[in-house]
């Protein structure tokens, strides 16, 4: 899960690395009103899930609270790469004397949390990485034994010269090393770490992913989802427990395991259409998240076709075959459905198919082409 | 043959008396498999389908002389269990709960590592060895005893291609599904070292997926070290750039995990990628007929089997 | 440093160990009324640094209120080995099935930290293990990668059969070895463990073992000090930065180094008299250290000479000299003291200590043996 | 000869521009020490006598191949600075900072172990081999080159004991004092171990006190591998039960840690304790001429010099 800087500062300001004071506005007025309370020049900085905002003019600098407010309505309600800004962060805007990169990301070849530091900070770190390599350290930590604080200071010398300096920044890369842990993230990030005029080493932009799975222990993080930054169909399939990812094409796609569902869309795309989604049921059987699922993709007005492609393991197919019978019940939906029930009690499944009379087939290949037929789509 | 498990695998089942674990144990036993044991806390001195039920894994070792653990207990159990099980001396672990933390993920890899343990999962359906052991949840009746070897990162999309090897006749030495985590216990390369060096295999089917670069590792590891056919399938070709698909490893993030750039370095390590699961039993066949081939051109194989220099490569220590 | 019961258990109640419900009197009426409140039998239970509080009458059961004031009536005040109660804990009673013991200590064998657990709970461990050890069932932990809950819940199979009681007290093991790292403890431990009717499992007793060393960042801890159960002796000299222990005898010492200091104390003993106290000025050679240090032992009417041995290293003996003629300067002490200063700046030392005329020896044994011919005693 | 310290050892300094490290420093070097590097954060790229100083033990390290390290850091600081001279590479490091978390300890102890690597201390004085090398705080001017190994818990116990065998005339090859803190790095039996391999050690003073039960093993040791003649002392016969005396080492608990029982496990052991320390060197010379007529009364050793079961005794794990 992804949360927005204004939330990952606030994380990472009660782990105890300086932030500037900022706070959030929905509306020009409050924007207007957080910087006549600063009273400083401030920066309003829209709040999306996506990187390049300031590229993009999602960024700007306020040198008063008149100045805030025009902005604020500019930013507001701004696309910024298919995300419409809802939130703007207002933040007292810092002098800017270096600017640093400091990141903490899950790494999956050394299976190690490795801390990334540069002083090529406020760019694009992938670009840094890409053409200068050589201006990037990394230190992949010992996950059990942890980040010692020799280490973390030995990475902030990549940074400061002054002592002072680097041990503020030795500092705040054991605490963003703590929070990484604490708040079950799979990667932080601090980009740009600057310093001021007053020799402070301040978190300037805040980045932080959350583990999913450990969600669940994480119910102050959870509470941070902005379900406004997500399609409603994708919260609905969240509530309904199912893995969905909503897409452009008119193909809706159910299908059991992930690798499986992918390989569906891929072969969907291969055979001249395109997916609308991503669906994995996942390996229960459930019934009724096989009506949850039709009633997501029937949501979607671009969809002509459902294509239901399930190989039993654990899954059991009649219990799918049930679903979709209690689908097509409730949910009386007016694009055909075609299905392929193979593996664990398909005889079964067929029996209960009969009451429905769906087309279906046999193989993977199969159910596709005909899915793409029933859309009414030339290949 | 096979790899990692055989008719010597002594099996034991924690969390057998959950919903999965109970009705995988019976699966198994009724492949095959010899199932010595079950572990459940406070399910101590009980029986599942002839099973012993213990409450520790130190006891069901003790004993049942077991050497082999499988994990269905929930996600927030399943760290503490592998732990258990590493530490009662079991050197096989096959974790096949979903839902496990990444970062506790970590500390667990380099832990079994230190114990000279090996861990497959999680989130993983397992392993089968056709006529030998099933272990984890691969549906008994796909396979077929035979010699090509299956890796996946996949669960479904395994069963398919298994599938649709069986289905043209040919059989599986072991099929193993690794998990489709970001952090995972067994890869590729472990597993194509174990191909590569068992000789009831004469071809191996490797599936990926979008996310990380496992799939480029492994295709550099082929072009050094393997000298079996490999055919490939990588699913996630149209799966949008941020996104999650389904488990955590599935994601492609910042222009890196990309399908293409798989399929692009498995091409160049001479391993041919299969547009659908249902290719794969056609490709498998036009490789062997290639290898063969070469062999009969060349006496001598050209690719040295250097097993211990790839050992080192997986085990690196900072 | 040691803690009280009461403490403890605040400690323990924080980490979410379940401990009965109690406060502290140091008055009979403060203890009726709390015994009025809890309204049920209670525990009254003196407040101590010693173990066999229960053997010597110091902990007592009343059944109601009135009882619970002649009980804290009787028991504050009480002498229990050398310690004079001050405060008494009023504990609501518990109706008791089982009784178990767990601890953890610093183990310096294994240099881990050693998880005990006993079913023969609420008597003396030690004689447990020293009668019945394979009563005792013991872990020890690898301190790096920590305590994994099958581990505790290993060792609570070993005092429970029901799977909840063991789920219960594994957590307890878990929680507890939690608090001995973030108190930085040297010992915790709780005796008894017990079961009562309802199947809860709760900690009926409570005691931890600070590392001194770490009380610099306890200091929540280091607050809950009580001086009322030390010695003002050893109060003053721990606000002085001296090692100090009272004892019986009548020959003071000043000594630097611990192992030193001993082996002083012990040649006192051997050659017939008795150590008036154990004291180490340390590696530093601060003047006013050793002012203190004469300062501390006079306040001893016990006392009839002082010895001081200064084998210097670190420690200059100039800047003892220059301590001594100080502290005989400002305290003008009647009872005789003897010097031997050996080591760094011992030529300087003896310059010094001309000024105050006081008889010296060259080494250990000559000067133990003078300090006790200017006591008095014969030997 | 000597043990851990010699001629070949190459000394960092961490926290060297402290009020103790630059003092001791000097005095290290003016020994003759060769004292190659000082570690300070913040005060890389200066001279301390001479003495070169680096930001960090790495690029020491790196710069001077320095081989042994010794920390004068405070106690805040202490734990971190041996993290971080073992993982630059150090294999010999001493400890000399006092008030160390005993906890925390128990972390590193284990840390050092698995690297390798050896410790000597928190809370001692360090080590000195007459004309070899001194690393820590014993004063080089007591000390005499010579064959008495001394070994020690203590500080200026250890100096009043040198002093009085420096007094009759009697050398040592090592005195090395272990620190008398609950956790350390290195305890009795690897002295005697090490004192027991060195050709120039012909007896060996063993300075030990109340608390914990190292003496007692190490007797026991004594009994088994020494064949070298040992003579002992034992600090706080008077010493209260329960109370702390000064280091964290020195406290009696609930009757383990008598001296009492150290002096008869000792005894036993047929290694006689002096009343004061300057009664050693008279003990000392008995001891040399009763193992030197047992020698010529049967010409083969009895002892088996066994170092390899030994350094498994020291180094258990769970």
């Amino acid at each position: 899960m992804k949360i927005h800087e204004y939330q990952a500062k606030q994380i990472f300001a009660a782990a105890g690395i300086v932030v500037p004071e900022g706070d959030i506005a929905t509306t020009p007025i409050e924007a207007y009103d957080l910087a006549v309370k600063y009273n400083k020049p401030v920066m309003v900085k829209s709040q999306v899930h996506v990187g390049g905002r300031g590229k993009a003019g999602g960024i700007k600098y306020a040198e008063n609270a008149e100045a805030a407010k025009v902005l604020a309505t500019q930013i507001l309600g701004m696309d910024i790469k298919g995300l419409t800004v809802k939130k703007v962060l207002v933040t007292v805007a810092e002098d800017i004397i270096s600017e640093s990169y400091v990141g903490i990301i899950l790494d999956r070849i050394t299976k190690r949390p490795v801390i990334m530091v540069s002083a090529a900070g406020g760019v694009d770190i992938e670009e840094v990485a890409a053409k200068t390599p050589e201006k990037i350290f990394k230190l992949a930590v010992d996950p059990i034994a942890g980040l010692k604080p020799f280490q973390a200071r030995n990475l902030a010398y990549k940074l400061y010269r002054d002592i002072t300096q680097v041990r503020k920044a030795a500092n705040i890369i054991m605490k963003l090393y703590k929070s990484f842990w604490e708040s079950d993230a799979s990667l932080v990030e601090i980009n740009p770490l600057i310093t001021n005029t007053g020799g402070d080493v301040i978190a300037l932009d805040a980045k932080m992913n959350i583990d999913d799975n450990c969600l669940f222990r994480q119910a102050d993080i959870e509470a941070m989802r902005d379900l406004d930054a997500e399609d409603s169909s994708e919260i609905a399939a969240r509530k309904a427990d199912l893995s969905f990812v909503k897409l452009d094409g008119s193909i809706g796609c159910i299908v059991n395991g992930a690798g499986l569902a992918m390989a569906t869309m891929d072969l969907v795309k291969r055979y001249g259409a395109e997916p609308a989604n991503f669906l994995d049921i996942g390996g229960s059987s459930n019934p009724q998240k096989v009506v949850d699922a039709v009633n997501i993709i029937l949501s979607d007005a671009n969809v002509k076709a459902i294509l239901i492609n399930i190989f039993g393991g654990i899954t059991r197919c009649d219990d799918v075959a049930n679903g979709i019978v209690e689908a097509i019940k409730q949910l009386q939906p007016e694009v055909p459905i075609v299905v392929r029930l193979t593996g664990t009690n398909e005889k079964e499944a067929a029996k209960i198919l009969k009451k429905v009379n769906l087309p279906s087939e046999d193989t993977l290949d199969k159910v596709v082409k005909k899915a793409i037929e029933l859309a009414g789509i030339e290949i | 043959m096979s790899i990692f498990i055989n008719k010597r695998t002594k099996l034991v089942v924690q969390g057998i008396t959950g919903r999965d674990g109970s009705l995988h144990a019976k699966q198994m036993k009724k492949y095959g498999t010899n199932v010595v044991a079950g572990v459940t806390p406070g399910k101590g001195n009980t029986k599942l389908s002839g099973i012993p039920v213990f409450n520790t894994v130190e006891e069901a070792v003790a004993k049942t002389k077991a050497n082999t653990s499988v994990i269905y207990v929930p996600p927030v159990f399943a760290i503490d269990a592998i732990y258990e099980a590493v530490d009662a001396g079991i050197k096989l672990v096959i974790c096949i709960t979903e839902g496990v933390s990444a970062n506790d993920m970590m500390k667990v890899y380099q832990y079994v590592k230190e114990q000279g343990a090996r861990l497959i999962g999680p989130n993983c359906p397992g392993l089968i060895s056709p006529g030998e052991s099933k272990v984890g949840i691969i549906p008994g009746n796909i396979v077929k005893k035979g010699n090509i070897g299956v890796v996946s990162r996949s669960g479904t999309l395994t069963y398919e291609a298994i599938w649709a090897l069986t289905s043209e006749g040919m059989g599986q030495s072991s099929c193993v599904g690794i998990g489709g985590d970001q952090v995972i216990g067994t890869n590729f390369i472990d597993c194509l070292e174990a191909f590569e060096a068992d000789r009831s295999t004469k071809a191996i089917v490797m599936l990926g997926e979008i996310g990380g670069s496992d799939e480029e590792d492994a295709a550099k590891y082929i072009k050094k070290y393997v000298t079996k056919p490999v055919v490939s399938f990588i699913a996630g070709q149209t799966a949008p750039a941020g996104k999650r698909m389904g488990h955590a490893g599935a994601i492609i993030s910042g222009g890196s995990g990309l399908a293409v750039d798989k399929i692009k370095a498995l091409n160049k390590a001479g391993v041919p990628v299969a547009y659908s699961p249902t290719e794969i039993p056609g490709l498998i066949k036009e490789q062997i007929k290639k290898f063969a081939d070469k062999a009969k051109a060349s006496k001598a194989p050209k690719k040295p089997a250097v097993k211990k220099v790839a050992k080192k490569k997986t085990t690196k220590k900072k």
